[in-house]
Order: C-alpha cells, then sequence, then structure tokens
C-alpha cells in the first residue's frame, strides 16, 4: 500500500477473498511512467470507481488487467489465481469483459450482431459445422441468439437491433458497446469511461443500466468516471490514482474527507488543463462536456496509429 | 421490389441467421439459378457460354474468395492468382499421377493445397497488420510464380511449359462441350456460394468482421485472433484454388503459369472493390462489370471509330477507365456495386418515404 | 574473393537505384500515411514524360524542370482528387487508391506518349572503373552519388527549410500538428511533388539502364521489401534497406541462384523482407507505434 | 373461419354474459384459432384461444390461492401488452375489478385500501407505493411485476408472473363464474366502475358499427399515452374475446412501426396522440421541398380530380403499405377521433372510426380514454 490513507481504509473482507487485487503494479511507456506500484482490492459484488485526474494510470490499469497491457513490474490476483501478465483472451476465458475509453464497438455490424460476438467464448460448434450449417451449428447459433435478444431487452436496444453500429448516435454506441460485455456474462466487468461525452440524460439511463447489472445479475464491476456526482452516487468503493500512484482507497465518503485526494485533484485540475492547452489529443477533464469530448477523443484513437512516438500529452490522453 | 413483409414472422432464432430473410429474395434467387441452369443453355451460344459466362463465374468465384478474407476479415491479400495457380497445378497432378480420382475431387484436392498455401502466407498476419499483408501476399504470389515456372516437373516435364487438361468427365458423362464445361462450372461455383452465404450469418463470419473491425476488442471478448485470420485465409484461398482449377480446367484448357500473374491479383482484387467487399453477392456484380465493360468498350472503339480501332488505346482507355472507377468507388461507395443495388432496394422498399 | 567482392558492391550499387525509388515512397508515407503503389507509375510517367520532351528537342535541362513542373501539377491533382475525399479513411483503402492511381497514371502516361520504348542516354557510358583490385561500373557510382546526395539534400531540407520542420510536425504528431496551424493540403501538395522530382531522378537512372518503358512502373514492387526492411518512415532506412535487398539480391542469384536453378531476384527479396518482419516489423530505422486503447 | 360476427355470435356461444363465459366459448368454438400474437426478444409468439384460457385458468388459481377473492381490485400500473390482458382476464374470471389509472395520480383515494397490485416495472413498483403510501394502504399481499423478474425475492410480497402460475393449484377449487353485474372495470381518475355486462355489451356494439370479426389481425398499439391501458382495456379486451380475432402486440411502443409492418393488420386500435404520431412521423418523411416528386406527391394528397386522383389512390395504397398498413380494413380511434385522425385519413385513405362514451360505455370509462 502506498499511503497511510489507504492503508487505513484498508476495507475490510468479506468472508470470500478480493475478487480482484492488484499488488505493485508499474507501467511505463518509453520514458513516460504510467503506472508506479499501483496496489488495492475488489471485493466481490462491488461497484469499485477508479478516479483521479488525467493521466493518473487510470486507463492503465484497465489495459493491465484485461491483459492488453503487459505490467512491467507486480501481479494481478483474479479470483484467488495470480498472475504477472495473460493475454487477452485468457483474461477474457477467466470471466474479464470490458469496454473502451474511445468506443471500440465493430462499426461495420448490426447491433444483434455485436451482442453476438460477446458470447463467441461459449459458442459450442467448430467452423466446419457452421460453414456447412450442420450438427451443433443450429442449435449454437439459436442458445447465442437468444442469449444476446436478453440482453437486447436488458439494455433496451431492440429499436436498433439490425441497424448497423456505425451509424448509431454516441451514447447509443456506449450502450452496445456495454452490452456486448455484457454477453459475455463476465464476473468481472471493467468499464472506462461508460458515460464520457454524454448528456445528462444519457449518463442518468447509463447509471442506472449499470447499477442493474451489479444488482440484477450481482457483476463485479470496476469503472473509470470523470464525473463526480455519478462516483459518488453509484460506487460502492472508490480508489483515487495520481501520477500513477494510490492516493485514496475507500468508501465515497471516506474518499470525499481524504485530503490528499483533494489537493491531488485540485493541483493536477490545473496541470491538466495546461496539458489540454498544449495538444489537441488531450482529454477532457471533469465535468467532461459532451462535444469537447467527441472532438478529442475520436481522433486521439487515429493519432494514436498515427503518430509513431506519442508525446506525453498524448499518452495522457488515453490514459 | 416493392417488399409486403406482412405475415413473415420469425418465429425462431434460426430466422434470423437464414442466407435470405424475405420470402422475396429467395424467389428473386430461385429465379436467377432458373435462367442459369435452364435459359442460358437452351438461349446462349457457344461464344457466350465460353468466352463469357464460363469466366465470369470462375471470376467471381475467385473474386468471393477474395472477399472473404478482405471484405469480411479485412486481410488485404494481392496474392489470390497465386493460389489459383496452386488449385490449378494441383488439380492437374493429381489427375495426372493418380489414375482414377474423380475430377471434382481433384478440384477440392486442388482448393486444399492453395489453403494450405494460404495458410503460410496468411502466418506473418502473427506479427503485422494492414497493408504489410501486401508484401507478405506479394512474397507468395512471386514464389508461386517461379516455382511453377521453374521447376518442370508440375507440368509434366513438357518443354513449352504448357499442359493441356484431360477430357473433362464428371460422373462419368463428358462434359467436354462448351455448354457441359459452362453446366460444370456453374454448378461448382453455385455449390460453394450457397456455402459462403453461411459464412455472414455465422459465428464464423462474425468473429472476422471483429477482426477486421477492431482487433484489440475481438481479443478482448476472447476471440482467438491468429487462428481467425488463418483460417480466413484457409477457406479464401481454398475458394480461389478451386476457381483457379476451373480457370485452368474449363475456361483455358491448356495453360501456364502466366494465366495467374500478378496482373490477375490485381484484377481480382478489383472486382471486390467494384462489385463491393464484404458482400458475396458483390463478386458476382463486380466480376460482370469486369468482363462486360471491356467487351462494350471494344465494341464500341470499333462502332465509333470504324474498324481502324488501335487494340493497344482501347487497352490504355480500359486502364484509365477501371483506375478512375475504383477511386471513385472507394471515394463515393466503398460498399460498391452491391451496395448501390441494396441502396436503390431499401428506396424503392419504402418509396415515397424518404426513411422509415 | 574478388568476385564475391565484385557482386557484393555490384549489388550495392544496384541497390541504390532500389533506395531511389523507396525515398519518394517513404516521404509521401511520412506526409500522409499513404503507402502509396503508384510511385512506381510517377516514376514512369516522369521519365516518360522526359524522354518524350527530350525527344521534342528540348536541352536536358528545359526537359528536366518541364517535367518536375508536370509532376507538380500531378501532384495537385492527386492531392485535390485523391488524398482530400480520402482523408482518415484506412491505410488499406488508401493502399488500394494508389493502386487504383498507378493504373491511372499508367494509362495516361501511355496514351500521351505512346506505349514504345524510348532510350534514354544521359550521357554517362556505362564502363568498368578500377577501384583497387576490383572494378565497377561509372554508372552504379555516378547513380550512388546521385542518391547519396539526395538523401543529404532531403536531410537538409527536412531540418532546415519550414516545409521541412511542418513536414516533420506532421509525422511526429498529426493533431498536434494540425492545432499548431499547420495546412495539410499544402504539406500534401509538396511532399508529393518532391516524391515526384525524386521519381524523376530515379526513372532517370533505371530508364538509361533498361530503357524507358512501361515495365518501369515495376520497379515499385522492387521498392517494397526495401521499405519493410528499411522501415516504412525513415529515409535512412530506405537507402540501407535497398543496400541490403541490392547486395543480398545479387550474392543470392550468383550463390542460392544456381542451385535451385536461378530467376529467384523475384521473390527473394520478399523472402528477406519476411524475415526482417518477424523480427523487427517496424523494419530497422522504423518506429514502433505504441498500440493504446 | 366461419362469421362469428358479434352480437349475432352471441346466440352460438349460448348467450354468454361475462367474460369467462365468452372466453370458454372462444376455447370451445375455436380453441386452435390464433387468440393473442406478441412479439417478445425479437421473436414472435402466438398463443391459441385453447392455451390462452388454460394459462388464465392457471393464473386465476394462483391469485385465488394468493388470496385474491371475488369483490377483490387489483391495481394496474402498467402498458397495454399480452401479460397484462391475461391477467386481466383471470381477475375478471375471479369475479375481481382492474383498477386502472395512474396511481400517482390523484385517483386514489383513502377508501380503496389496496390489497393487490400489478406493475410494468421497479419503476412501476415504487410508484404504486408511493401511491400507497399517499392514503395509507394496509399492508400489500399480492404484488406481480412484470419485468425485472431477477430484482423479485421470495420474501417480498412480489412475484413475477411465472411464480404466480407456479403457486400450486390443489388449493381452494375457484369461486363460481361472476354474474353479468359483477364490477369489471374501475376508472381511478373518474371514479366509475363498469360491469363485465355492460362491458361487453358496448364491445358487442363496436364490433357491429366497426364490422370487426373474427378472423381479422388486429394491431394494438402500445403507444397511447398515459391513459393507454383502461383505455385499450375498456375498447379492446370485450371486443377481443366476443369476436375472437387475433389479437397482436408490437416489441415495444419504439419498435411497433416495424412490427406492424411484420404483421399487416387488417384493424388496428389506436389513441387520438397514436396516430398523430404515425401521421406525424410519416409526413415528415415525405419528399419535401420544391422538387417535383415532393410537388406531385403533397399536391396529389391534397386531393383534386382527374389524373391526380389516380395518382392520390395509388400513393395512398402505397403508403399503407410502406407504413404496414398493407391490409387495414379499419382503424379504431378509442376515445374519439380528432384532427390527427382526419390527418390520418388525408395519408392513408382510411378514417379512423370513433370511439367513446357515446358507443353506450358509461361516460365515466369514456373519460378514461
Amino acid at each position: 500500500m502506498s499511503t497511510p490513507s489507504a492503508s487505513a481504509s484498508a476495507a475490510p473482507q468479506g468472508a470470500h477473498p478480493p475478487l480482484l487485487e492488484l499488488q505493485g503494479i508499474r507501467l511505463a511507456f518509453k520514458a513516460v511512467r504510467a503506472v508506479e506500484d499501483v496496489s488495492f482490492k475488489v471485493r466481490r459484488h462491488e461497484i469499485c470507481a477508479v478516479i483521479g485526474p488525467n493521466g493518473a494510470g487510470k486507463s492503465s490499469i484497465l489495459n493491465i488487467v484485461s491483459g492488453v497491457y503487459r505490467p512491467d513490474a507486480g501481479s494481478v490476483a483474479f479470483d484467488g489465481e495470480r498472475r504477472s501478465h495473460m493475454l487477452p483472451r485468457q483474461t477474457a476465458q477467466q470471466g474479464i469483459a470490458r469496454t473502451f475509453q474511445n468506443i471500440a464497438v465493430f462499426k461495420g455490424m448490426s447491433v444483434l450482431e455485436n451482442l453476438l460476438t460477446g458470447t463467441t467464448l461459449r459458442f459450442e460448434s467448430s467452423w466446419l459445422e457452421q460453414l456447412l450449417w450442420l450438427g451443433r451449428a443450429k442449435g449454437a447459433e439459436r442458445r447465442e441468439r437468444e442469449h444476446a435478444e436478453r440482453v437486447l431487452e436488458f439494455l433496451e436496444l431492440q429499436p436498433y437491433r439490425d441497424a448497423p453500429v456505425g451509424r448509431l448516435a454516441y451514447g447509443l454506441q456506449k450502450r452496445v458497446e456495454l452490452g456486448r460485455a455484457l454477453a459475455a456474462a463476465p464476473q468481472l466487468l471493467l468499464l472506462d469511461e461508460p458515460m464520457a461525452g454524454m448528456n445528462a440524460s444519457e449518463k442518468q439511463s447509463m447509471s442506472e443500466a449499470i447499477l442493474d447489472v451489479n444488482r440484477q445479475l450481482g457483476t463485479t464491476i470496476v469503472l473509470i468516471e470523470h464525473d463526480m456526482r455519478v462516483v459518488m452516487d453509484i460506487s460502492d468503493h472508490v480508489v483515487v490514482l495520481d501520477h500513477g500512484r494510490v492516493v485514496g482507497d475507500g468508501t465515497p465518503d471516506e474518499v470525499r474527507q481524504n485530503p490528499d485526494v483533494l489537493r491531488a485533484y485540485l493541483g493536477s485540475r490545473r496541470q491538466a488543463a495546461q496539458t489540454q492547452s498544449q495538444s489537441a489529443a488531450s482529454d477532457i477533464t471533469d465535468p467532461p462536456d459532451a462535444s469537447a469530448i467527441l472532438a478529442a477523443s475520436a481522433p486521439a484513437a487515429s493519432a494514436a496509429s498515427a503518430a509513431p512516438a506519442p508525446s506525453p500529452a498524448s499518452i495522457a490522453a488515453s490514459t | 421490389m416493392l417488399y409486403s413483409e406482412a405475415g413473415q414472422l420469425s418465429t425462431d432464432y434460426l430466422h434470423g441467421a437464414r442466407r435470405f430473410r424475405l420470402r422475396q429474395e429467395r424467389l428473386e434467387v430461385l429465379a436467377v439459378l432458373v435462367i442459369a441452369f435452364v435459359a442460358v443453355p437452351a438461349f446462349a451460344d457457344d461464344y457466350w457460354l465460353t468466352a463469357i459466362l464460363i469466366p465470369f463465374s470462375i471470376l467471381a468465384l475467385a473474386g468471393l474468395g477474395l472477399n472473404l478474407l478482405t471484405g469480411f476479415a479485412g486481410q488485404l491479400s494481392v496474392g489470390s492468382a497465386g493460389f489459383m495457380a496452386v488449385g490449378a497445378y494441383t488439380a492437374y497432378n493429381v489427375l495426372l499421377r493418380l489414375p482414377g480420382v474423380p475430377l471434382l475431387l481433384a478440384f477440392a484436392l486442388g482448393g486444399v493445397a492453395a489453403a494450405i498455401a494460404g495458410v503460410l502466407a496468411g502466418l506473418p498476419s502473427l506479427r503485422i497488420k494492414g497493408f504489410y499483408l501486401v508484401v507478405t501476399t506479394l512474397a507468395a504470389q512471386f514464389f508461386i510464380e517461379w516455382v511453377f515456372t521453374r521447376f518442370r516437373w508440375f507440368s509434366n516435364d513438357n518443354a513449352s511449359g504448357l499442359v493441356s487438361v484431360p477430357r473433362l468427365v464428371v460422373l462419368g458423362r463428358d462434359a467436354s462441350s462448351p455448354l457441359g464445361r459452362y453446366l460444370l462450372t456453374l454448378s461448382v461455383v453455385v455449390a460453394l456460394t450457397a456455402l459462403a452465404l453461411n459464412i455472414p450469418k455465422s459465428e464464423l463470419g462474425r468473429r472476422w468482421m471483429a477482426v477486421r473491425d477492431m482487433d484489440t476488442a475481438a481479443a478482448v471478448i476472447g476471440i482467438p485472433v491468429l487462428r481467425t485470420k488463418l483460417l480466413a485465409f484457409a477457406i479464401s484461398s481454398f475458394y480461389c484454388g478451386v476457381a483457379g482449377a476451373l480457370w485452368g480446367f474449363t475456361y483455358l484448357g491448356t495453360f501456364d503459369p502466366r494465366a495467374w500473374e500478378l496482373s490477375r491479383s490485381f484484377q481480382i482484387l478489383f472486382i471486390i472493390i467494384i462489385g463491393g467487399m464484404g458482400s458475396i453477392m458483390g463478386s458476382f456484380l463486380g466480376s460482370a462489370f469486369m468482363l462486360l465493360v471491356p467487351i462494350a468498350m471494344s465494341h464500341a472503339g470499333s462502332a465509333l471509330l470504324g474498324g481502324s480501332v488501335d487494340q493497344g488505346a482501347i487497352e490504355n482507355y480500359k486502364k484509365i477507365l477501371f483506375g478512375l472507377l475504383i477511386v471513385a468507388f472507394l471515394i463515393r461507395e466503398p460498399g460498391g456495386l452491391a451496395r448501390l443495388l441494396r441502396r436503390a432496394r431499401d428506396r424503392a422498399r419504402i418509396w415515397p418515404l424518404r426513411s422509415w | 574473393m574478388n568476385f564475391f567482392l565484385e557482386t557484393l558492391i555490384g549489388g550495392l550499387l544496384a541497390g541504390v537505384l532500389y533506395s531511389m525509388v523507396a525515398i519518394g515512397f517513404v516521404l509521401i508515407y511520412k506526409a500522409s500515411g499513404v503507402f502509396n503503389f503508384a510511385q512506381g507509375s510517377l516514376l514512369l510517367f516522369a521519365a516518360l514524360t522526359f524522354v518524350s520532351l527530350t525527344e521534342r528537342g528540348f536541352s536536358f535541362w528545359v526537359a528536366f524542370l518541364l517535367t518536375l513542373a508536370t509532376m507538380a501539377v500531378v501532384a495537385v491533382l492527386i492531392e485535390r482528387f485523391l488524398l482530400r475525399p480520402l482523408v482518415a479513411r484506412s491505410p488499406i483503402t488508401l493502399f488500394m487508391a494508389t493502386l487504383g492511381l498507378s493504373y491511372i497514371i499508367e494509362g495516361v502516361a501511355q496514351a500521351l506518349w505512346g506505349a514504345d520504348v524510348h532510350g534514354l542516354d544521359l550521357g554517362i557510358d556505362d564502363v568498368p572503373f578500377p577501384i583497387g583490385p576490383i572494378s565497377v561500373s561509372r554508372f552504379d557510382l555516378i547513380a550512388a552519388a546521385t542518391a547519396g546526395l539526395l538523401v543529404v539534400g532531403l536531410a537538409l531540407f527536412a531540418g532546415r527549410s519550414r516545409l521541412g520542420l511542418s513536414l516533420r510536425a506532421v509525422a511526429d504528431d498529426p493533431l498536434a500538428a494540425l492545432s499548431l496551424g499547420v495546412r495539410l493540403p499544402k504539406i500534401w501538395r509538396w511532399v508529393w511533388t518532391l516524391a515526384g522530382l525524386v521519381g524523376l531522378i530515379a526513372g532517370l537512372f533505371w530508364g538509361s539502364r533498361s530503357g524507358v518503358q512501361f515495365s518501369l512502373s515495376l520497379v515499385v514492387l522492387k521498392a517494397m521489401p526495401v521499405l519493410v526492411i528499411g522501415g516504412f518512415d525513415s529515409i535512412a532506412g530506405a537507402l540501407v534497406g535497398g543496400l541490403i535487398v541490392g547486395a543480398s539480391e545479387k550474392l543470392a542469384e550468383v550463390y542460392i541462384g544456381e542451385i535451385v536453378g536461378g530467376g529467384i531476384e523475384n521473390w527473394f527479396p520478399y523472402a528477406l523482407a519476411i524475415a526482417s518482419l518477424m523480427v523487427r516489423p517496424a523494419g530497422l530505422f522504423g518506429e514502433r507505434a505504441i498500440e493504446r486503447v | 373461419m366461419t362469421s362469428l360476427a358479434s352480437p349475432s355470435s352471441a346466440a352460438n356461444t349460448g348467450a354468454a354474459q361475462t367474460f369467462p363465459e365468452w372466453l370458454a366459448a372462444r376455447a370451445a368454438r375455436q380453441g386452435d384459432a390464433v387468440a393473442l400474437r406478441y412479439k417478445r426478444r425479437g421473436l414472435w409468439h402466438q398463443e391459441s384461444w385453447r392455451e390462452l384460457e388454460a394459462d388464465v385458468a392457471a393464473l386465476a388459481r394462483g391469485l385465488s390461492a394468493r388470496g385474491f377473492a371475488p369483490g377483490d381490485r387489483l391495481l394496474v400500473d402498467a402498458g397495454p401488452g399480452p401479460t397484462v390482458f391475461r391477467v386481466a382476464l383471470a381477475v375478471l374470471r375471479l369475479g375481481g375489478a382492474l383498477l386502472c389509472g395512474v396511481p400517482g395520480g390523484s385517483g386514489l383515494g383513502a377508501s380503496d385500501e389496496i390489497r393487490f397490485a400489478l406493475a410494468e416495472d421497479d419503476a412501476a413498483r415504487a410508484r404504486i407505493g408511493a401511491a400507497r403510501e399517499a392514503v395509507g394502504a394496509g399492508a400489500l399481499e399480492l404484488g406481480i411485476v412484470l419485468d425485472g423478474e431477477d430484482a423479485v425475492d421470495a420474501s417480498s410480497a412480489w412475484l413475477s408472473l411465472d411464480a404466480l402460475r407456479e403457486v400450486d393449484d390443489t388449493a381452494s377449487p375457484l369461486p363460481p363464474l361472476p354474474s353479468p353485474g359483477t364490477e369489471g372495470l374501475v376508472g381511478l381518475s373518474a371514479r366509475a366502475s363498469l360491469t363485465q355486462g355492460a362491458w361487453l355489451q358496448s364491445a358487442q356494439e363496436l364490433l357491429a358499427a366497426a364490422g370487426i370479426d373474427a378472423g381479422k389481425r388486429v394491431f394494438a398499439s402500445r403507444s397511447l399515452g398515459s391513459l393507454a391501458l383502461p383505455a385499450q382495456l375498456a375498447s379492446l379486451l370485450g371486443a377481443w374475446v366476443v369476436s375472437g380475432f387475433a389479437l397482436s402486440f408490437g416489441e415495444t411502443a419504439a419498435t411497433e412501426d416495424y412490427d406492424r409492418r411484420e404483421i399487416g393488420p387488417h384493424v388496428v386500435f389506436g389513441s387520438e396522440d397514436g396516430y398523430a404520431a404515425l401521421v406525424a412521423r410519416t409526413r415528415q418523411a415525405l419528399p419535401s421541398g420544391h422538387g417535383l416528386e415532393a410537388r406531385w406527391i403533397s399536391r396529389s394528397l391534397d386531393g383534386g380530380g382527374g389524373p391526380r386522383a389516380l395518382l392520390r389512390r395509388f400513393l395512398v395504397r402505397r403508403l399503407r403499405e410502406v407504413v404496414g398498413l398493407g391490409h387495414l380494413e379499419r382503424a379504431v380511434a378509442v376515445g374519439g377521433a380528432g384532427a390527427a385522425a382526419a390527418g390520418f385519413e388525408r395519408l392513408f385513405g382510411i378514417a379512423p372510426f370513433a370511439w367513446h362514451a357515446s358507443a353506450g360505455v358509461p361516460s365515466t370509462v369514456g373519460t378514461l380514454a
């Protein structure tokens, strides 16, 4: 544990061991240290919010847990199983699903097809059966389509069932991405800024959806969010990162009182504002404003491919 | 095409996985098949059969193969012609060296050999993406060309390097007549197309499209990206291989490696760009376009300029025209002819309304 | 031993010509992220225009400048009608577009200047030129020198001139560059013109070697492995890559070729390229982009 | 299918006068005919009259096992839909009454102690809870929640529909059939009730007037505004069992326009605002501006003689086809036809049949709609 406040609020464990436990995670891109010695626990069935200013390393944490990044040091324990690194596919098999900061839906496919891809790991038929449309192919297709339809209903996406996702509004695309993750029936759901760039009502319905997932399906959720109101409303547990370190860890109220958190927040708010003025690719600090995020985060994705050597600012954009 | 969907209620999730969802679409397809199998043989003359319809359906099949890889799985390849050559030479040597093997089986083996070649060419896609694949598939193209030119064994050690295919016998019946070759080609193409139509609505196709649209996300939801890509290479190349075998056997009859040079690969790539990436039917539209436009041009040319028309010039204008078309389609309608058709259909479906 | 050295040097010098083609390629890739398959056709077009002009009695330099002007016009057209409409489209789409472009350019070039082979004499006679124990072609040496100058020139240009600087800015971080008020269309027009110039020079050497004809556009196929080995976005890489390909190709032809029966120069560089891809996907000098989500 | 056109058919159904009797008669006469069609999770489900009767019986047993007795009232806060209609029939079988309206609204009085309630979803549950707080109602004996099954815990009074079906039926036998005089529907907002007899009576008049008979595909719009349910129950439930047509519901209010295309109904039941929405949407989808096509279309839709009249006839047919009314014979405007209904006729060439208080229903229920 990095800070006294964190160890102080070492949240009381239930009968089970924590579902997720990070220990001494470090990660650096070239010269930029994204994460330095981060450790925290996530209990089963809780909603844990990871907050912090831009460049605090929030997204990097999610990317490490879901196997997209490989940490330079430290380990992740999921469901009692400790590991230093895993491939994305393996984490999926373990029951971890996620959404991305810059929407990562399959734009060329319909909403239903997107949800169907979420069930891919449970699909019990060989490609040959599917090609010849024989054997288990039909049964599997029927089962998974039904499952996907349940998710579709759960998220009230029926009106868009066959619409190409690329043509949907931003908020809906986020919803579809959530649906794809849900279709995998995960134990742990990682949400990277699920409400970025949404208007008030979209945020409202999204937080309701998240709460429903947590309550009705009992899914454990770790989410990154900038909107403090949302965070305080829906999360049971808040972890605050700053410059790649944990500066706060506890219940929303505990965190609210925590002095270092406030300092980190106010301090870095200023610094973040500067980076923003420096680089177009920089992300937005809270409260996020829809148009601005749409403007900034969408190109940020293309910048990732175009820019060979990302400047610190643009890395910050994605963390 | 003024559809009425009344009463077509889907009561089973498999209806959503149908090749053609609406009754009307199924009827249209049926009509096309009847025309192809009954009307055409009744009316078409040998020129149309051998010079247009056979190459049309074969190129459509090859285009379909490439479309599976590029249009659905998002892996660009300029080695299609190479894989076609593998199919043709394999089929030839199977028939030559393993007497008693039925023709269709030889074609299938040609496809399998091509599939293997395809997987090998696809292996680098483990490490590399996008147009880097152009390089590896080009490598495959050149290597294959070289192998078949260099090692005469494949062409039965005959000095000219030309090989002539044996009589075409299917199920004991001779299929060497123009009509026979047409029907043989058509049957193979239709059968393989029917199979391909299963792909977009199946998990197989969804995995491909997922990898195409966003491979990181695909990996995160548990899709084995490399295996998926390789499978795409295998199946795609199988189609190209069979197409190659048909090209050699039912279209050319006598061939050497030059039948499958790089330009053929580009031709097939153009077929799917113009016809429509990610659309099975697009491959057919593109192929028809690719074959008919040049013919129309030379006819128009000789009609306008009288007999004295320089074929070289025609060639140039053909090139320019296709180049312009490629660019135009990529800019205006990446979905190609298939998308244009679909659009027209959807508009007709809700006319006079603009949206519904 | 001498034989080996001669083959090696000969290969290296031949490689220089590949590099020249590759450099034009790199310029465009750096500035607009386009994998420009049409580079070969540009080269053909430039050479063909130049030759036809000289055949019509223009002096070397006049023809050279006129050709350059033509290439500038072509660049403007390409920027306006190809790049601008396709901005922010997938790299694969852009690649296929340049494929189409190459067809257009070739078609136009031959429609304008005819399809027959034109001889081209730069007045550099291809006589052996003894260096110590071995002797190399004087032509090749001059080609090498020119390529060297080209690289140095481009390096200086990129380092000093305002355009060069903004060019680098674009290559490093397009969004940042945009926010700094760099005008991409302008950059693109310039870069494609520059690529045209490089293409012209390369075209002259190739042309005087093998005659100016349609097949000239196929050198692009030679350039591709060069790029993969050197890295798409490094001019130095293009130079080194070219040398490597040239040398290994010749050596392979001599030492491996006869074992497998020759004719391997078509695919050997590609095999080499794939091998290097497996080891260094970004190429020897290429920057490896970090994948961020 | 032989015409079971309304009043006359009462004869060959043994002069049925209550909902249970009519339902039984339907099951006996046309047991295999489709009674109910509804789309859920992308699939169309259909239920024959026989199946429907069996299901209603099961629900009725479940209800009575949970203490629902003749004369009891079920407070309903839900939009129109297949499940609500089933429950309604079960309640009517038991001789109970449906208490409709907006619980949140002023309607609820201290007089009615709410012991039974049906909620569409958790939101509705909350509303009902609040309403009961407001009037200080006693303990809830049974709550039925249609959506959010997962949320229901055994401890609470709330059951999912399936749970209700499973309640063991060896419990007390069903009470005797209700009499025509039994109160069946109570409108909260206007505090007026409708007996089963009067209800069915008005239904027969509606059928006779609108000329709707069995063998028709009837599409019940889900998007009818806040008073959707009472309006639909009052207008549709009776007509349904009396006439024996096949009643269809779309998946959600939002998907209705597509679902309608798939059903191709002969009759649609909508309300003024429902029709208004459809007309507005169609109008705004028509080609606009000064293009030749746009001009011709708008001019011909506004009517006129000669060629335009012809074109108009064609256009109208086409428009009906496109919005999924290709087979439409009758449109019923529940609660009276106003401007929107007129607009509907102008576009689709069929005048919605206005049905409201004047059609012999006590004015009170009319005010519901």
